[in-house]
């Protein structure tokens, strides 16, 4: 080879002016496999081995061993973007299936193969009514209790634009109807809202919500999960105009926040859409086929006019995704969110018996999750339930937080005796 | 080779308030139904399994995709990444996932020395992530320093689309920039371009022909003269590992691709991540939170103990969290098990088989020395149709019709892990390719799965989801 | 679809003392070379992955075949079985492997109570395996009892080649027991094969035929009362799931084929097991060691300890250890997770399924009424030909010619697994089939990997490895 | 369906006579994936983490991290036998290319798909010898020292023939050669030695062992595996007539004696070869083709006439063991075989400089493990060990065997100190 490329070493190939070659080393040994293996494990091994009961945005439910094992077929896994379509019908299936569960969820006609993740997908809404606005307001209104990651991410995403990100007021953990109708004026291009919200709670008055938005010329946002679109009202019904979250509460395991970006939209703003789209097309034996389409959209084609800078996205999060909603069923995934329900609702019931404990604060309907008073300082608590092999979030102080998500019930038994032994 | 799609199996609508079920909350919270498919486990091992057979990947062949650096994945990073212990909530105390942290510090550190960065964010879950960050650090420098007027970022006509789309949506104007007639910056072009309103100039070298901008060092200072920052487009790093480094070019902040020059797997479009190195003075802007060291009085371990902590002018989250973690797990492996001997050895065989490829081709490679990718030229033919026809011949095409500056671009990066007989494969189908004449191009691909495709109608009249099939 | 021999890629000969190595032993102990392929994981990986796409498999499609049950095998029993804490090696002391001898002490009993017998061993590495412990069982129990004389072990003609093969190597003769007309043991013919003579019949029931042997309790007196005994195939033991055991009907020794009836993957040919369940009065003549609970007097545990312990008669051991482990680990994870529910409704299923798929197709179906599997006639076609066509619609054929007692027989059996909607297919595959001419079938297959491959001469001039391509 | 079969319930379609029916339960639990997961994991953690100085027959080599990835593609795994070989071509070939590595290996000509493990490779070799044999003998031979599994095995295949197996003396555990001619006559059908032996050592005088078999018209089988077979005495070349051992040493990590019977043989014995094999045909369009050839052999074929009652047998284990020797490569097999080598006598001197420690035992080189006296009774040495986290094997009442496959540096570096605090 070297031959043919008329070098003597591969070194000779490389055009990199002296001044500024690398002459160094990094100072990284080599490893062997195993040893490699070995490093990544010892290194791994320092993280205690905890019942986790938190949610806020990232859950951990049971992902069945059919996902993993699918999944990790290496022409899913080893493929790139599905650019020649010819040969990548495979995967663009997988997508169009996809979207198509995205679009039975949420009742609007469009979902895209994915965003990054709920925060980013919240960002690229934000952009999308500040291209589809029919007022030239710049204000985007979002509950106080977003989370910080979503609500960060969002000023970074309209950072760039004339938007600018206003909190209204929730009452009780659910939007504050009247507040909220104070807040709208003519200037607001969004509403967000989130059911269940960050502290777990059902929002009860979406159509409200909905109304406001619409009588504001606005945008309705609404931010939610597959699971819990499974059983609460389905956003197209409530005057939902895009549909954000994170859809991989579906199909990954906890993953340190890793998301899977879900961003669904009605058939109006169809060419201001960020993301990738699969389509159905016919190939020149009219058969039916896949393609990624309307590409015009993307940045590769269209530069500094794209309706957004992703490329690379979570495609294979996707697949995994409908995955675990096809070994669900219909049926599965309406159980699983009911359980969501009376396993929170349970919870709430036990840990408010446990005395120097009262849950949940919020009066309201809760899915998954739900917040608890504690008497004692709520940072010593989740240190003392740590110690007993417990995660929990402190939201305040004398507020934790408990999420039922992918938790045995065996393992709650031994939370609530954990916590009993805690407050004592 | 046709799978039916799930909801032409099964379509089962189960009720939230019929007979059977028994909601736990009252009606006017919920939905009425829920209408999807209903099969058994091995019904959809099948369904899976069948798809998948229907994808060509870097596990059935070579993906020689210019800028995109397709290389092979070693499976043990998937068992790393899969660790039970690598599991963890994201909202977790600091003190229970010092696992977790002293990866991300270590990774943190060994991306620092590869790109020659002072400061490392993991956050960002892609490339363009990481160049929006990148964008975003450069707003707040430039605000810190009270230059809030500088408005333009530089970009090279032949860059990628994300660095476009990006600057944009960061707030900023494009400037393009044209090449000169060897393919790279066109030095007088930029300083025409620069001026007090610069932000910055994006670039990536090697430049999407594969030549190194063998003038960096000047661009550098031309760059940092009018106060402007220089940004490096990882894209590429394949090329220069252990070469050379963003850092000591110049460059002021640069993201890696990490599925590209660290071999995490593109999973069908994604998930990869985007980190982003930057040099002292910017690392205060970096969002948060960062990993470091924790000044441990207290801890009698061995072990140092990691904690998280807010750059002092951080531009905040770009994340909900703290981007792909599992993809950061492989990255992490990948270097670990390379090292600098294999990191080393990667781009000087990348190089190598880019040359040795190019040598061996019919079509016209109009620049060079070129480094780990070449852009040949389809001349007459119609690039995208030579694609078409390559997949006929088992193989995958090179990316197609960019950059422009090469007219029917044929853009070709083979990497390292491509055998000679590989290489000698591919080179076959270039040329078999190269000997046909337009109309068996224009009919190809006749051996794939799905012949060609109709784009035109696919965007003409979308149908993005089974739902919009019904009428068929 | 064609893919070369590791070796037509490459073959290195390594030499143990050239130049470069430095071996450890003396010339006149090693080789002088070693000649192999040398390729890299990548290669391997296109390899081994271009490979599998050649192989029709239940993952990708209904393979029924009659009296091998190929039911899906659920994914999650790859990751038990797959638990570093079931990788230990067998020359562990017991005190440290507690947790293997309560998983093998646990599947012994659930063994047990799902064939209804009293002593179950986990070593048989697979059915035949089985088969010849029971055979080996039978001689300990007759020489025991000083019967050493019996020399003869009855089989139906329909019945498995393993059962006249087992019988041979176990050094017995063969007596061969024609079936009645409808398609059972004909007790006439069995009360003329018994005689003090006789050390077992062997039986599957439901039979090769999917018959239910009706007379089965008066089966079991004629051969007791002659003083052999009664030996269960477990072959077809899914017909029977909780609703008959072999225990019951008078069986003394059985075996459980793990692979068939317990879902453990086939896995190309295997690895299976075929743990054997005795009564009573053989356990101690059952193969060394089994496990069972300690007399746990020292201990102060909550959970119950256990201990390895060998049969007072015990006939020795059939493998060198302890049989295929990790097979037994997948099928303890297959009944705790179906229980008896899952295993009465699998039963019902698999019986079911037969029958509709019976009930579509064109196919004579001679006998009946058939369970889990039925045997239909090809009638005038050649059965091997309707295999090799129904390959050409994309399902897996039924095994063919046998048992010889159905001209020309397509022995079926879908299992329980399967669907309506693959059922419908596979009889339409059935269908479209029995409707053409012999041409058509004997030129097929057309649309697989390999058309009609010649066996003759295959085995006229074996070359049985790539050494023997050399010449070509 | 029930209509079409023309039942109410699928109840009605078994035709079982009441006495013989099973009306009562099994009392098994039916469980979720997940309980089930959790249920066989509580009982295996009931096994103690130990690092493994064991071998004696079963190796803990590393498999890398390619060999599960490959061989779980449920292609490979959820296949059954090819007697349809037009749509098995890619399992055929893989067992071919085994075959393939086999004969490289042995130097013979004839490898067949796979026994079940060592012990039963061996049981059919003496059956081999026993159809093929030019003289009229009834006499198997093997060492005093063979492993009672294999002993045992051995003698329950060849229970149902005319052989009876004898023992011959070993000198220092390698064959006594004296001893071993005093022991062959006319009668004599098989010799079975080892290489290396149960003890670890490397057998010296294969080459007179084979002359010792020629003379007496008798088969010479040889106990080995692929990794000792890449290093040691190539068989063909010492007068070996069947190779039988473990080829899961590749391929297959420690899984509690699973294994992977090894058998090749020469070729004129072809037609009298146990078990399955893989040959070149070609099809109809005179393409090369892979099949099952010589079925005429077999048992569903040949019945009480075939040359083994073996169907299942151990094929996935087989393709692991080829992907994980395509991975080494002929020098990687070379390597890891010297360091087996290497490995043992460095551990034998670091183990003879502790005090109450002879090692090794045998004057003899040593492959991969070998056995060393301790002055204190061996038994409580290795329960001592034990609870340090170190597995060794108990052989006599003062010799402990000690095995490095698959053993990192480190650990044996943490065993060594074990060892010495231990017999302090």
């Amino acid at each position: 080879m070297l031959e043919a490329v008329d070098a003597e070493t591969a070194d000779d190939l490389f055009d990199i002016p002296p001044e500024v070659q690398f002459d160094d080393e990094f100072g990284i040994d080599s490893r062997t496999e195993r040893e490699t293996r070995r490093l990544v494990r010892s290194i791994l091994d320092r993280n205690d081995e905890l019942i986790e009961l938190l949610g806020r945005g990232h859950y951990g439910y049971y992902v069945p061993s059919l996902v993993d094992h699918l999944a990790d077929r290496s022409e899913f896994l080893t493929s790139y973007t599905q650019y020649q379509p010819e040969v990548s019908q495979g995967f663009l299936q997988v997508l169009f299936e996809y979207q198509s569960l995205l679009v039975e969820l949420t009742g609007l006609e469009i979902a895209n193969c994915s965003m990054y993740d709920a925060a980013t997908a919240l960002g690229e809404a934000a952009t999308l009514a500040d291209r589809v606005r029919s007022v030239n307001g710049h204000r985007v209104l979002v509950p106080d209790l977003l989370l910080e990651g979503r609500r960060s991410t969002l000023e970074n995403y309209v950072a760039g634009t004339d938007l600018e990100v206003e909190s209204y007021p929730t009452a009780d953990a659910n939007v504050d109807l009247e507040a909220l109708e104070d807040a709208v004026d003519d200037d607001v291009v969004m509403i967000y809202a989130e059911n269940p919200t960050v502290r777990g709670t059902i929002e009860e008055h979406l159509e409200t919500i909905g109304e406001i938005t619409t009588d504001a010329k606005a945008l309705f946002a609404l931010g939610t999960d597959p699971i819990a679109l499974s059983l609460l009202q389905r956003p197209a019904d409530v005057g939902v105009d895009v549909v954000v979250g994170d859809a991989s509460v579906l199909g990954l395991p906890t993953s340190y926040g890793m998301g899977l970006g879900l961003f669904a939209t009605r058939e109006e703003y169809l060419r201001q859409v960020p993301g990738r789209l699969v389509g159905v097309s016919e190939d020149d034996t009219d058969r039916r086929a896949y393609t990624l389409t309307l590409q015009t959209r993307e940045q590769h084609i269209r530069r500094e006019r794209a309706t957004s800078n992703i490329c690379t996205n979570q495609a294979w999060v996707a697949l995994r995704s409908a995955i675990h909603a096809a070994a669900l069923g219909p049926n599965g995934m309406i159980d699983l969110a009911k359980r969501g329900v009376t396993r929170a609702e349970s919870l709430a019931d036990r840990v408010d018996d446990v005395a120097g404990v009262r849950a949940p604060v919020h009066d309201r309907r809760h899915f998954r999750e739900f917040v608890a008073r504690v008497d004692q300082p709520a940072s010593a608590v989740a240190a003392d339930l740590e110690e007993r092999g417990f995660a929990v979030h402190v939201v305040d102080d004398h507020e934790i937080q408990l999420c039922v998500a992918g938790v045995p019930d065996d393992e709650l038994d031994g939370f609530v005796a954990a916590l009993e032994e805690v407050v004592r | 080779h046709y799978e039916p799609l799930l909801a032409e199996k099964d379509l089962t609508s189960a009720e939230i308030d019929g007979d059977d079920t028994d909601s736990p909350l009252p009606d006017d919270l919920t939905r009425d139904d829920l209408e999807l498919p209903a099969l058994s486990e091995p019904e959809l091992a099948r369904h899976y399994t069948r798809l998948s057979q229907m994808i060509y990947a870097i596990d059935t062949g070579p993906y020689p995709l210019g800028s995109c650096t397709m290389k092979y994945n070693p499976k043990f990073m998937e068992d790393v990444a899969a660790l039970p212990t690598a599991a963890v909530h994201p909202d977790r105390s600091e003190r229970s996932t010092q696992g977790t942290l002293e990866l991300m510090y270590r990774l943190q550190d060994y991306l620092g020395r590869i790109g020659g960065m002072d400061a490392v964010t993991l956050q960002p879950p892609a490339g363009a992530a990481g160049e929006f960050v990148g964008i975003r650090v450069a707003v707040a420098y430039h605000e810190h320093n009270g230059e809030s007027h500088r408005n333009e970022v530089i970009i090279p006509e032949s860059a990628h689309g994300t660095n476009f789309a990006t600057a944009a949506l960061g707030g900023y104007d494009v400037v393009s920039l044209p090449s000169d007639d060897g393919g790279r910056v066109d030095l007088e072009a930029l300083e025409a371009a620069l001026s007090e309103n610069t932000a910055a100039l994006m670039l990536t070298n090697p430049n999407t022909l594969g030549l190194f901008e063998r003038d960096i060092a000047e661009i550098a200072e031309m760059v940092h003269d009018v106060g402007g920052l220089l940004y490096y487009d990882g894209a590429n790093l394949n090329a220069l590992l252990g070469r050379a480094r963003p850092g000591d070019m110049g460059f002021d902040v640069m993201h890696y691709n990490v599925h590209k020059t660290f071999a995490t797997p593109h999973g069908g479009g994604g998930p990869g991540a985007g980190p982003v190195g930057v040099v002292d003075e910017l690392a205060p802007f970096l969002p948060s939170p960062r990993v470091r060291e924790a000044d441990d009085a207290e801890s009698d371990a061995d072990e140092p103990t990691y904690e998280l902590f807010d750059p002092e002018q951080t531009i905040g989250k770009v994340h909900g969290f703290q981007g792909n973690w599992l993809v950061l797990v492989k990255t992490f492996a990948y270097i670990a098990r390379l090292g600098d001997e294999g990191l080393t050895d990667a781009s000087a065989k990348a190089v190598l088989n880019a040359n040795y490829l190019a040598s061996q081709i019919d079509y016209e490679v109009p620049y060079g020395p070129f480094h780990h990718e070449f852009v040949a030229s389809a001349g007459d033919q119609d690039a995208a149709d030579v694609a078409k026809r390559m997949l006929d011949f088992g193989v995958h095409p090179p990316t197609t019709k960019w950059p422009e500056i090469v007219p029917e671009a044929l853009m070709t990066e083979p990497t390292e892990v491509e055998s000679k007989a590989t290489l000698d494969r591919l080179a076959a189908a270039f040329n078999a390719v190269a000997a046909e004449d337009d109309e068996t191009l224009e009919s190809a691909p006749e051996r794939t799965t799905a012949r060609r495709i109709d784009q035109t109608s696919a965007a003409r009249s979308p149908r993005l989801a089974w739902q919009a099939l019904d009428d068929e």
